[in-house]
Parts: C-alpha cells; structure tokens; sequence
C-alpha cells in the first residue's frame, strides 16, 4: 500500500524521483550519514580514554609534592602521556582532511583534561609558562580549549598548594600565588569577551585563587610570631624533631 | 610579563573570532530578509486566487533567488572555509529555510524533488565540502521536510480553490518522500524529531484524499483531466 | 618530610600502621576499587553497543508496516537481535557472582531498549503480551527495568499508529489504542508506588495514548460520513485507484 | 485479562520492596539514634575535663557497640543477603558514621588505625561480600577520613587542655593516613571529594605543631614525659 | 542541667509530632491506593465496550467510596482537628484526586457538577472548616479542574465509540465551568496555572463538537433522540 | 556621620520608588478585573446561542471600556509620565489583554482590525510616546496576536452555530494579517514566538474552510447570500 | 443559575482569605523593620568601643521589644487563632529572627540560654498552642541556632577587642548547647542543615579559645580574675 | 490596503528601535572593554609588589577613566534621554562594574567611601535624572557591594604583603558600610541578595583583624605609627 503500483498511477517522472530517492538516499545519505556518525563514536570513546589516562597522571604528579624520588615518577608520568600522545594521535588521523569543528565537541573533555595535564610536569621541574603542549599535539588546539584546560589546570594546582602547606613546604604557596594571580587577572581581562564556558570558569577560578591566597595569609600570620630571640632554637628543635634537614627554611 | 603578554594574544584569537561572527551575521540576517520575501511571494499560493499565476509566482521567486547567490557569495569571503563547521550554527536556520524555499519553487514548477546539486545551484553553493562552502546532508534533509509540510497546507487549500487533483498528486510525492526517509537510518536528534512531523503531515494529506474519494471527486478529476 | 623517620620518632606500632595501611591499600584496596570501576566501565561499554543495536532493530521493525516483504525484515530483525542477545550474555557473564544492584546503573539504558525492542516483533505476529522476552536473557530484569521497557515500547507504538494512519491501514490504530489503554491504566494503578523513574513515564505515556486516541477519533468521525448508498463505489474506485487489494476496508 | 494480571503482579513485586525498605528504614533509624549516643559520650574527650577519663569513656562506647550489633543483626534479616546494593543508599550513611565511630573508640585506645577487619567486627558485619552482611570499602575510607576530621578539631582541644603531646601524635597519624589515600588511584567522585578535605585537616594539625614547636612546647613534652 | 532538660521536653514535642506525621502518612498511602483503585474502574470508560455499563461501573466506585470514608474517618483520629493546616501538606494532593473521583462519578451518573457538599459528603468529610476535618475549597476548585481535563479525553472516546451526542453535552458543561472559573480572582499560583489548562481542554471540546456538527452527526444525534 | 547621612538620604529614594510600585499594582488589579469582566461578556458569542446577539455583546464590552478608561486615567497620575519603561513591566500584561479585547470587540462590530489609534483612544491612553501614558507598538502587535488566536476558535464555533459565511471572512482576515505580520522584521523574543503561533491559527482556520468547502457549504452560503 | 451561584459564594471564601493574607504581610513588613532596628542596635557590640557599654545596648533592645510586643498583638488579631499553620508561612522567618535577638539580649545580659517561656513573653505571644498565637517549637531551635553563629562572630571580636574571658565562657555555652541538640532527633529538613552548621560555629570557637591557650592568655584572664 | 500601510509604519517604528539598541551594544562593549582594562590595572595592588606603587595605578586607572566619560559621552548621544528605562539593561552591567571600579580608585587615594556625586563626576554622568543620563541609586549601591568583596580580598593579601594596619581599617569602612546598608528596606531582590553577601565579607575581614589582634600585630603597628 505504501509502494505505488507501478503500471497505474507512478509515472515515468515518479519513478524517477522514486529511484533517485530511495536508492540514491539509502546509498549516498545513508553512508554520508553513517560515516559522520560512526567517526563520531569513535572520536567520543577516545576522548574517554584520553580523560582517563590524563587523570591517572595527574593523580601521579600530585605524588610529587610527598615522595622523594621525583624522577621516578617523573618518568613513570611521561610514560603514561606517552599513551595519551599516541591518542591524540589518533584523533589527529582521524580527523585528517576533515573540519575539526564538525566533530568539536565529541573530543573536547579529553583535550582539555589533556591541556592541564602537560602543565604541572613543566611547572615542577620549572615554573614558566610551558609552550610545549602545542607542539606535542598533532593537529590545532582552539584558544577555548587551551583557556579551559589552563582553567582547570588552577584547580589542580590550589589543591596542590594545600597540600604544600600541610607538608610544611612554604615556598610553593606564595609561588603559586603570584601564577594563579597572573591567570586570574590574564582571565578577568578577557572576560566576557570569549565563549560562555570561558567566562563561567572565572568563578571556579575566582575561588582556587581565594584558597591559596589564604593559605598564603596563615603562613605569614603563623610566621610574623616567632620571638626573634627565639627564632634559631626553635628551627633546630623543629629539625632534629620531624623535619628533614634539607627542608627550606621559612 | 609572559603570561600577560599570552593572555593579549588570546584575546587577539578571540576579538578575531567576534568579528568574524559579527561579520556573518549581517549577511545572515540580509540572507532572512530576502528570505522573508521569497517566502510572501510564495505563500500567496495558498490563496484562492493565488492558485491561478503559479508560474508567475514561480519566476518572481527565482528572481529573488540571485539575490541570495549574492549574499551567499559575500557570506563565503567572510571566514576561512576550512573553518565552515565552526560557525555553522550562524547560518543553519537560514539555509534550511532557503533550500525548503527552492524546493517549494521546483514542486511548484515541476512537482518533483530538487535535488541536492539543484538547491546548491539555485542558492549558489557547492555540495561537496571539499569544494567550499558547502550544504550539508542534514540541513539539506531538514529543508526538505519543512516542503513537506507546506505541501500538506497546499493540499487542503487545493481543495478550497477547488483544484480536486493536487491533493492525490501531493499525495502520492509525500509518500515517496516517506519512504526514502524511511530507508535512512536517522540518530541525528533534531532531524529525526522534524521526520516524526512528516507522519503528521501523511495522515492530513490522506484525509484530504479520502475526504475527495467518498464524494467521487477524484474520479471526476482523472475524468476531466487535469494540469 | 612526609614519611616520619623509621629511627626517632616511629615506634613499633606506627611502622605496623604503615606497612599495613601504605601496602594493604595499595595492593588489596587499590585492585578493589580497580577491579569494580574496570568492570564498571565495561558494562557501560556493552550497554552502549546494546542500545545502538536495539535502535537499529527498531528502527528496521518500523519498515514492516510498509513493505511487502515481512518475512524478510523479521529475519534480519532475528540476527540483529542475536547480536543484542550475545551481548546480554556478556553482560551476565561479567556478573556472574555478583550483585546485580552494585552496577545496576551500568547498564540499565541498554537493558530498557532491549525490553521494547524484543515487543515489537512479537507484537506484530501476535497481538499478545510477549513474555519470551524473560527467558533469552540469562539474568534478571528488575521490574523497574521491565515497566520502563514497557513504557518506551508504547512511544514507538504511537508512532506506528501515526504511520498506519497515513498508510491508510484502518484496523491498527484500534486495536493498539485497547493495548496502550491497558498498559496506561495499568501503570496509574501503580501509580506513585513504584520508583520515581516510573511515575516520570506515566506523563509521556499519556501523551502517547492521547495521540492514538485522537487517531482513532478522527478515523471514525471520517468514517461516519460515508453516504450509505455511495459506500460500495466509494471502495472500488478507490481500490483501483491507490489502494492494494487485500488491504483491509473498513 | 492479561495486561491486568500483570500489572497486579508487578505492583505485587513493588509493594514487596518498598515494605522491605520500610522495615530497613526502621532499623537505620535505631542505629541512628545509637551512633548518636556513641557520639555523644565520645565528644566529651574535646572538653578540658574530658582529657582525664577517656578510658572509660571508650568502654562505655563499647558498650553502645553491642547494641549496634544487635541492630546490624537485625537489619541483615530484613532482605536477602545478595541484594546488598539494591538497598545500600539507605544504610550507607549511618554505616560510614558507625565506621567513623569505631575508628574514634580504637584510635582513643591504642592510638592506631582500625583496620577494615576490625571495624566489621566492631558492628558485627562482615568484610567478605561473599559471606554476607559486609562493609564496602568506600564505606570504610568514608569513616576513615571523618576521623582524620575529628582528630583535627582533638589536636586542637588537646593544647587548651594542656595536653601539647597530644597534637605531635596525631600530626603523625594524619601523615600517614595521608600517605595511604595518596597510594589510592580515587576514582568515586563522593571519596575523592572527601579526600580533599583531609588536606584542609592536615593543614590545620601542622598549623598546630608549629605553633608548639616555636613555644619550645614539643620539646618540654618529650622531656618530661608523657602518657 | 537547665538546657539539657528543656531539650529533652522539647525532644517529646518533636517526637509527638512526628509519630502524627507518621501516621497521617501510613492512612495517605491507603487513600492513595484506593483512589488508585477507584481511578482504574473509571477509567475503563475511556474503552469503547466500557460505553456500554458505565452505571455498573459508578456503581462499584460508589462500593470503593465507603472504603474511602473509612479511611478519612480515620485520618481525622490521627491529630487534633485544630491543626488542620500544620498537616495539609500530607493529604492535599490525595484529597485533590479524590475530589476529581467524585466529580467524575458523579458527572457519569447524572451529567452535573458536583458541589463541594455532596464530595464532602462522598469523602465522608465536613465543608465547614470549623465543623471538623474539612475540604479546603482550593483542593476542591483543583479536583474540578482535573474533571475538566478527563471529560476532553471523554469526549474524544466517546466519538470513538459512536457516541455522538456526549461531545455536545460535555462542551455546554465544561462551559458553564469556565464561566464559573472567570469569576473567580485567582492569586494562587498552582490553581492558577491549571485554571490556564481548562481553556486547552474547552478548545479540544469544541473542536470535537465541530467535527460532528459540520458532517451534520449533530443533527442526526438530534433526531435520533438521545438520553 | 556622612556615610549615615546618605544612606538616609538613599533610603528616601527607595521608599518613594516603592511607594509608586505599591500604587501601580492596586490600579492594575483593578484594571485585571475590569478586563476579566469584559472577556465574560465577550466569550459568549463563542455560544450557539452567542451568535445572535453580537451587537449587544459589543455595547456591553464597550460600556465596561468606559470604566477602564478611568483606570488608565488613575494610572497615569501614578508616576512621572518620562519613567514610563521603569514601570513598563507593571502594566504591560494587562495592557496587551486590553489591547485584544479591544481588538475583538471592534473585529466583532466591523470585521475590520482595530487600528492603534483606535485601540489607544478606546483605552483612553496615547499613540505617541511624547503626548504622555502610551501603547508600546510591542503591547499592541502582541494582543492582535491575541485575537488572531481567539479568531481561529471564533471559525470552529461559528460552524458549530451553522454560520458557515463567517470563517471565510475570517481566513481572509488572518490571512491579510499575517501578510502585515511577514513585513516586520521581528528581532524580540516574545513578540516572535507569539508570531509563530499565527501560523498555527492560520492552518486551523483554512481547513475549517477546506471542511466547508469539500462539502458545497462555502457555495450555498454564497448562493444564500451572507453578510 | 446553580454554577454560578456556588462559585460566587467560593469567591467570597477565597477574597477573605486574600484580605486575610494581605493585612498579616503588612504587619509582618513592620515587624521586620523593628527587627532590623534592634539587630542595628546589638551589631555595635562586635565593636571594640561596643564592649563598654554591653548594658545600655540591651536597655535600647528591650525597649524596641516594647515596640514588637505591640505588633505580634496586632497580628494576632488578623486571623482566626486556630489557622495559626495555614498561614505559617507568612511570619515563620521574622519570627525565628526575633527569637534571636531575644537569645541574644538574654545572653548579653547573663549568658545563659533564654527559654522558649522566656522568648514568648519577650515577644508577647504564648508558649502553648492552646492558649493562642504560640511560638512553634521549630523556630525557637531555629532561632537558638542563629545566636550560635552570632556568639561564634561575638568570640572572635571579643579578643580583638582585648576581652580574653568571653570566648572561653561562649565555648562553654556553646557546647551546651551543642550536647542539648544532640538530644533531639531532628527529621525536619530545613532545622537539621542549620544544626549542622553549629559544628562550624563549635569548631570556630574552640580554635579561638586555642589561640588564646596556646598563648598564655587564659591563664591570665584566670590570674587576673574575670567577671 | 490600510493594514499593509499600518504594518509599515509600524516597522518603522521597530527599525528605529533596533538600530538604537544597535548603537547601545557597540557603545557598551567599548565600555567593557575599557573596563576590564581598569581592572587589570587595579589588581594588580593584590600582588605584594603591587602595594608599593598604589598611588601610580591609581593615577593610571584615573586615565582609563577619561577613556570611560569619553564612551558614557557617546553613549547619552545614542537615544533620546527620556528613554533611559527604556534600554536600561543594556548598559546596567557595565555600569556596576564601573561603579565599583571608581569606587575602588577612590578608597585606595583616601580609603574613603565613594559618593554618588563623586562617582557620578568621575564617569561623566549625572545624579539627578531630570539632568540626563543619571547613576541609577541600585546600580550605585550594587556597584559600592562588589568594593566590598574585593576590599576583604585586600585584607588578607595585605597580611600577606606586610602591611597589618591596613585589615584594621577596611574592617572599620566595612562596618561603616554595613550599618549604612541596615539603614535601607531593601526589597529589590537581586539587591538583597548581594547585601546578605556583605556578611561573609564583614566576617572574613574580623576574622584577619583577629588573627592579627591575637599575636600582638596591630598593637605593634599602633606603636610603630602608621599611614
Ligand atoms: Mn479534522
Ligand atoms: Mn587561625
């Protein structure tokens, strides 16, 4: 009932029509539509994969901080955003003479996982701005990613200064301070002017900033009190007690 | 400062993107204005004595339709075209609109179905991406079915103008229409949605005809011959 | 500074803790918490392979209102559902000797898809209540999962009732408006009593009803108009004119 | 007819399990109100007087844990046993608090961790999933770090009671739990959100031992002695 | 100790207070379910054999509404009368449906509005607030409204199932309803936005009624002598 | 203090801005009512019986507009005329209600669109921003599409009353509204999805006409003579 | 006509009970004016200069009290006494702000907790619900909860403000009234999320009272002798 | 035809509407811009190296500000002045922001409060809205709340920096300002809700004052001279 009888009403012009729509659509559309979609699959679950393995790294270089074999781990990392290159990797072949904003938001998550991921191993071993995340990629990272991915990279690096402070490292808060500031104010100058997700991050980061500028405040208050008759006593009770002796001094 | 000086140069990235999203949609809402035109001297159809001068309707529209080569032509110069899917969404509501006008054009002239290298033709666009800015599938497919739906409108008024034969023929091209759409394995959310509209569509235009064939109005019709 | 010197301040007792919470962790906590969220994240794997291949058969199922050849599509419905059955079968495996609940979530959208997916087919045969469905899979469904199923199922019947309408095929749309209206009323007897989840369909559901009530009503207010002396010819001219055969008149 | 008698079967299915959750309800909320007298015996080793008898403070909270077991006795005769997570959300919250309250009690004692063994006999579950009633692990890491919480407020308290050991210990113990969880890869979200505020406890203990440590008080502490 | 006494009285406060709520909340449940029970009895007049024995089927609801009066009978004996609206919140919604029942029997049985005295009654509860546990006259509009919206559906199935004079009679009732409703100044923001509802409900009516009276089904319904 | 000072002094500015909101809203809860009084008298031509009295309906409506004119008379007094967008929000619901009533009385009268002249003089207010208290151009278009909306039910009742004249002139008129409406360029949020509706109504009232139409009752209507 | 003549009588029901609502909002609006008069008159007190003349401030208080008696004795002539709960909701928040400032007067003048008894008769209402416009329970422990924030602010600027004895005897106070609510077995939502909340406010005050410890300053307070 | 003629004059009048609100959004982005420049301008006194060079960012921020009266200068040109509701809320934003700003360059010149006036001159505006474009009083006092925050931000950097006079005296402009704001009835919600904020920045900025207090910091500073 659906299928015109042939012989009685289609004309010649209908089954024209008939045949370059059935079978050109469930041809040409169809595989069109199916390329898309599969390519889509495929770009999703690998940005999975790359949100997973970036996250157990970060996991690892939070380690950093706490253990006394940093090159270890330092290795161990690379070993592991080794595997994270080589999926990007796929993606960039994947992509491969295709508009990389078609499929945009199927990869972005692990991109911008990935963006933080690069920064703390540069920022431990130096504390500049690391530049080489771009070239390690193989295809381009939009301003937005890189913004989002710097965005949460603060986060990571507020709870690393908390951690700091509760080891007893006081160097690294007011470092990291005088970074997030930077980043907050680069942010707070671009201010609505990027996309909405840029602009609703400046809240997040608003309040990592806040976290480490506290922390920064305890220790100078805690530190302002020492009796200066006092001072050198109670560093070499400290040491002899639970610090190591190659501990920075306040 | 580093970080500062970072930080100008992705403002310069951003202010870029801005201006050339400012840029578009100018000549996308030039594009909805001559749109909107077309669209009148289309819709006039639907009226009693409208049904008279089609073909001069038709050809009025195609007129209007250089106009929109022209602003499609100033659209392209206005980003770079490997770029195309990431301003998309400035002109995927306007063009869905403009390949459903040609279609209306083309039924309207020839009751058949553009196709998808004809819309690109009429609104002067590629269809292969590779080739430049391009009409895509889906926007393609969306323009087509928004015909549709305009055609279940023209099949009731045919029969208030008292033109007893368009409504088997429209009836007949939905139904073709249906089942191409039915081969396509749709996942894509939107155009799945506007496809479930098409079942809407079919079930008006088979009242029509059933409402015609109790009253033995289309064997009046394929008695005296029509168009 | 963070691993308290062995030789001073650590006491028996403190090393014990040591050993016990920094190896016992790592080695029997950590392979627990890996093991559940591997497992975890292979059953959202297949979940998601479940749902995209129930769709697919669906979608396939749909085309039996509008092509001749039934026989066919329900064959190549059967292989696609084998696919869908082996994968529940790994899903069973994966828990064999587990507690279903502990990954319920896992793979819950997959199994309600497959709920409505098996209906179809069997709906179309037979217009009674499948109840095969239990037996292929070689776990169990939660009622929930099965009243779920049960409730997307009717969506898909609405749109078949629609179709069957504009394909001029009369008797569909009565016999599942009874069908729907069972199951509606079936789940207001319910009511507020099961899971949230369920209360949430019944709004959808009677929006599907109403859908196919509407149809039904207007079928009959179309047929009601009918002059009793026109009504033979009515049916010939039509039967010659675009109509099969055999299709079933009013 | 068919569709009816099924539903009335389902609902059949539905009323069975919301009266067992009824009847697990009944039981958390005992156990509720017996953590809550645990707690309240054992917040009074934070005030000044309560320093002096922490020993027998912890023997009375051991006997509270005996009506818990009573409790956990009853709550496993309420399901059957393979359906541990279907219900779990409503116990899991008492269970963690439970978890936090042994921990306090062995902490208190012996200054040392309770281990997942001990706990589960402590509330009379078990550790194996296999054997029945059991503690998560989540559930006990839960625990765990409400006592990291409550020990920091303790170092705290301890110094105004006069008790400047006290705060050194406990600096100790964090650390170590601290050093444990890092070894954890979490994965959970609730957990891990948990886990960062262990670092806030941390960070609060060594504000302590600093404050001592200038005062030349850590150093009075190892001389004379103490506990 | 003064506080820990007051507290321990205000303790038998709040635990008065919530074995009431407790118990309020079990007799909902069971009005819940009977409602439930009443509401699947009806609705099988939407079935075009259910056309047929629709007073047998008021019969059986009226059977249900004597359990239902048992149960508000024993709602009343859970709390003082006087604190009314301190537990409103736990059966405003039952007695809402409950209304819509009542309504709904007896706009079957005899085509009329229901009064707010005769639902008091059917629901074995007083209109007088001061005379005992009463109907809110908020709850008792909100039932009404929900009368409207199954009375659209009614009209639709009762086409269906041949019945070509009902649609006429539902639309002068639904109406006189919305005439009824224009007078009132509604504030109340949930009343008001289902009062909105009734008019999609009025529109629907009206549209069935259009459809019979323009293929003159009216006429014969008319002629034919109905009811 | 100074700071104190000019709190205080802001505290005056506060006050008076409230005190205005206060006076603004009492007038336009009455205004709301007069409005609900006229829709009752003129929802009734909606009635079989409706359709006979038009006229009176009209003088009634017009009459109640008198008493609107004196609110919009108190209203103005209520605030300075230059802050008119400060308030806007206040009245500008009730506005676009009159606007329609308006609309639909003077439709009813001569089947003609109420100009904004016209609708500002029946309401007492002014068409230029400059002359004190007037109609926002986007009040006005929004309650034409009011009536637009009620016109399309007007079309299905008045079948139903055996006026089967009246839908086409209603068509006509829709149809020249829309032509009105498709020479805006319409940028506003509302006033747009207000407009999308049109096109609804627009469907709804040609296939009444289509239903007149395949039946031969637009024809003996014309033969009949109407109007 | 029947309909109309019930929903007109409904209209009255509903127009009472509108007055009813508006006239309790207008007085409610003066009691938070006084309320916010009283709360600027003890908010000096975190001042160091405001620690002087503790006394005179109460005085001021007390006498604003007068001002409040005043109007709960107007409000409770708004309403019939047994609706007190259909119209909670209306003074619920001003009230529990009232019982703190009560609290906290009591508490500056002789640091103890005030008693529901005594916050009544402060605020000239009743204590049982029998007698009249009573204090619910709920918000005297709301009301309670509130001072425990301000007395955590209050200890803080105490030592700014050189007063070393204040926060030990707060802290004390404090963890009474902690141990008190620990009593309760809290279900109600919105009162167990502010309780949670004195755990902060308990932990803020010990850490001061720490500071002071750790610094020799409350064996000074103690040598020096103290209030 | 008359309606086609009232559509286009009609249109007329929304052209003109839109290229307005056009005109505003160019301006206001400018100013946007300019303020975010201010701002980066402004933090920079959080740095610690910042607090040595107050006096030239201040100097600096005040040239920025001639760029802003330019823009505000342009804007009052863009619409004819008695319209100022009318397009308030494209400019409201920036305008707060820019309130804060200056309000931000004022405190650190003299750690005074801004005034109206003041503000006003330094953003090229008027108070009185009878002059023209004026400060409207709520984006005066929201713009004077965002100071607040970032005034409790600079405390505790200022700790950080060295300088430990400076908390005392914002916390003594906080207090300032708060009893300011106790003197207004705020009713305006978004208002209110940023005044209840101001709390959490009052007792953030106690509690620094504390923490100073506490070991002797501000003593020291009182004897060492200050400012
Ligand atoms: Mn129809
Ligand atoms: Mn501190």
């Amino acid at each position: 009932m659906h299928c015109c009888d042939e012989s009685r009403t289609c004309t010649a012009l209908w089954s024209l029509i008939h045949a370059l729509l059935c079978f050109h659509s469930s041809t040409v559309f169809q595989q069109e539509l199916d390329t898309k979609h599969d390519k889509h699959e495929r770009l999703v679950k690998i940005s999975r994969d790359i949100t997973i393995e970036s996250k157990r790294t970060i996991f690892l270089l939070h380690r950093v901080t706490s253990v006394p074999d940093v090159e270890e781990i330092l290795t161990e990392a690379d070993v592991k955003l080794d595997s994270v290159r080589q999926k990007i990797g796929q993606i960039a072949e994947e992509l491969k003479g295709e508009d990389l904003h078609q499929f945009h938001r199927a990869f972005t998550p692990g991109m911008t996982t990935n963006t933080y991921d690069g920064q703390p191993t540069c920022h431990v071993t130096n504390t500049h701005w690391p530049s080489e995340v771009a070239c390690v990629l193989t295809f381009q990272i939009t301003p937005t990613d890189y913004l989002l991915g710097v965005a949460d990279l603060t986060g990571e690096l507020m709870r690393m200064c908390i951690s700091s402070v509760g080891n007893g490292d006081i160097d690294t808060p007011f470092q990291l301070s005088g970074f997030l500031r930077q980043i907050h104010d680069g942010f707070s100058y671009i201010g609505n002017t990027g996309p909405y997700e840029v602009s609703k991050k400046l809240h997040t980061l608003r309040q990592s900033l806040g976290k480490v500028e506290d922390a920064c405040y305890t220790l100078r208050v805690r530190g302002s009190e020492i009796p200066k008759h006092m001072l050198a006593d109670v560093f070499t009770s400290r040491a002899a007690t639970h610090l190591d002796p190659d501990e920075p001094i306040v | 400062m580093s970080v500062t000086e970072m930080f100008s140069f992705i403002q310069g990235f951003l202010s870029a993107d801005q201006d050339i999203r400012e840029d578009i949609r100018k000549v996308v809402q030039v594009l909805e204005q001559t749109a909107r035109e077309i669209l009148t001297v289309l819709q006039s159809v639907h009226q009693p004595c409208g049904f008279k001068d089609i073909p001069s309707k038709c050809l009025k529209a195609r007129e209007l339709f250089c106009t929109v080569r022209n602003h499609t032509g100033e659209l392209k110069t206005k980003f770079p075209v490997e770029q195309y899917y990431r301003y998309h969404e400035h002109w995927r509501f306007v063009l869905q609109r403009l390949v459903f006008l040609a279609a209306f054009v083309v039924y309207l002239e020839s009751e058949s179905l553009v196709t998808r290298e004809e819309v690109a033709k009429i609104l002067g666009i590629e269809v292969d991406r590779e080739k430049g800015f391009h009409l895509d599938v889906e926007d393609y497919l969306a323009g087509v079915l928004i015909l549709a739906s305009e055609l279940s409108r023209l099949a009731v008024n045919s029969v208030t103008a008292g033109d007893y034969g368009r409504p088997l023929r429209i009836s007949n091209f939905i139904n073709e229409l249906d089942s191409g759409f039915r081969l396509l394995n749709l996942k894509n959310d939107p155009l799945r949605k506007r496809y479930d509209g098409l079942k809407y569509d079919l079930k008006k235009i088979e009242e029509v005809v059933y409402d015609l064939s109790i009253r033995g109005l289309t064997k009046e019709q394929e008695a005296g011959g029509d168009k």
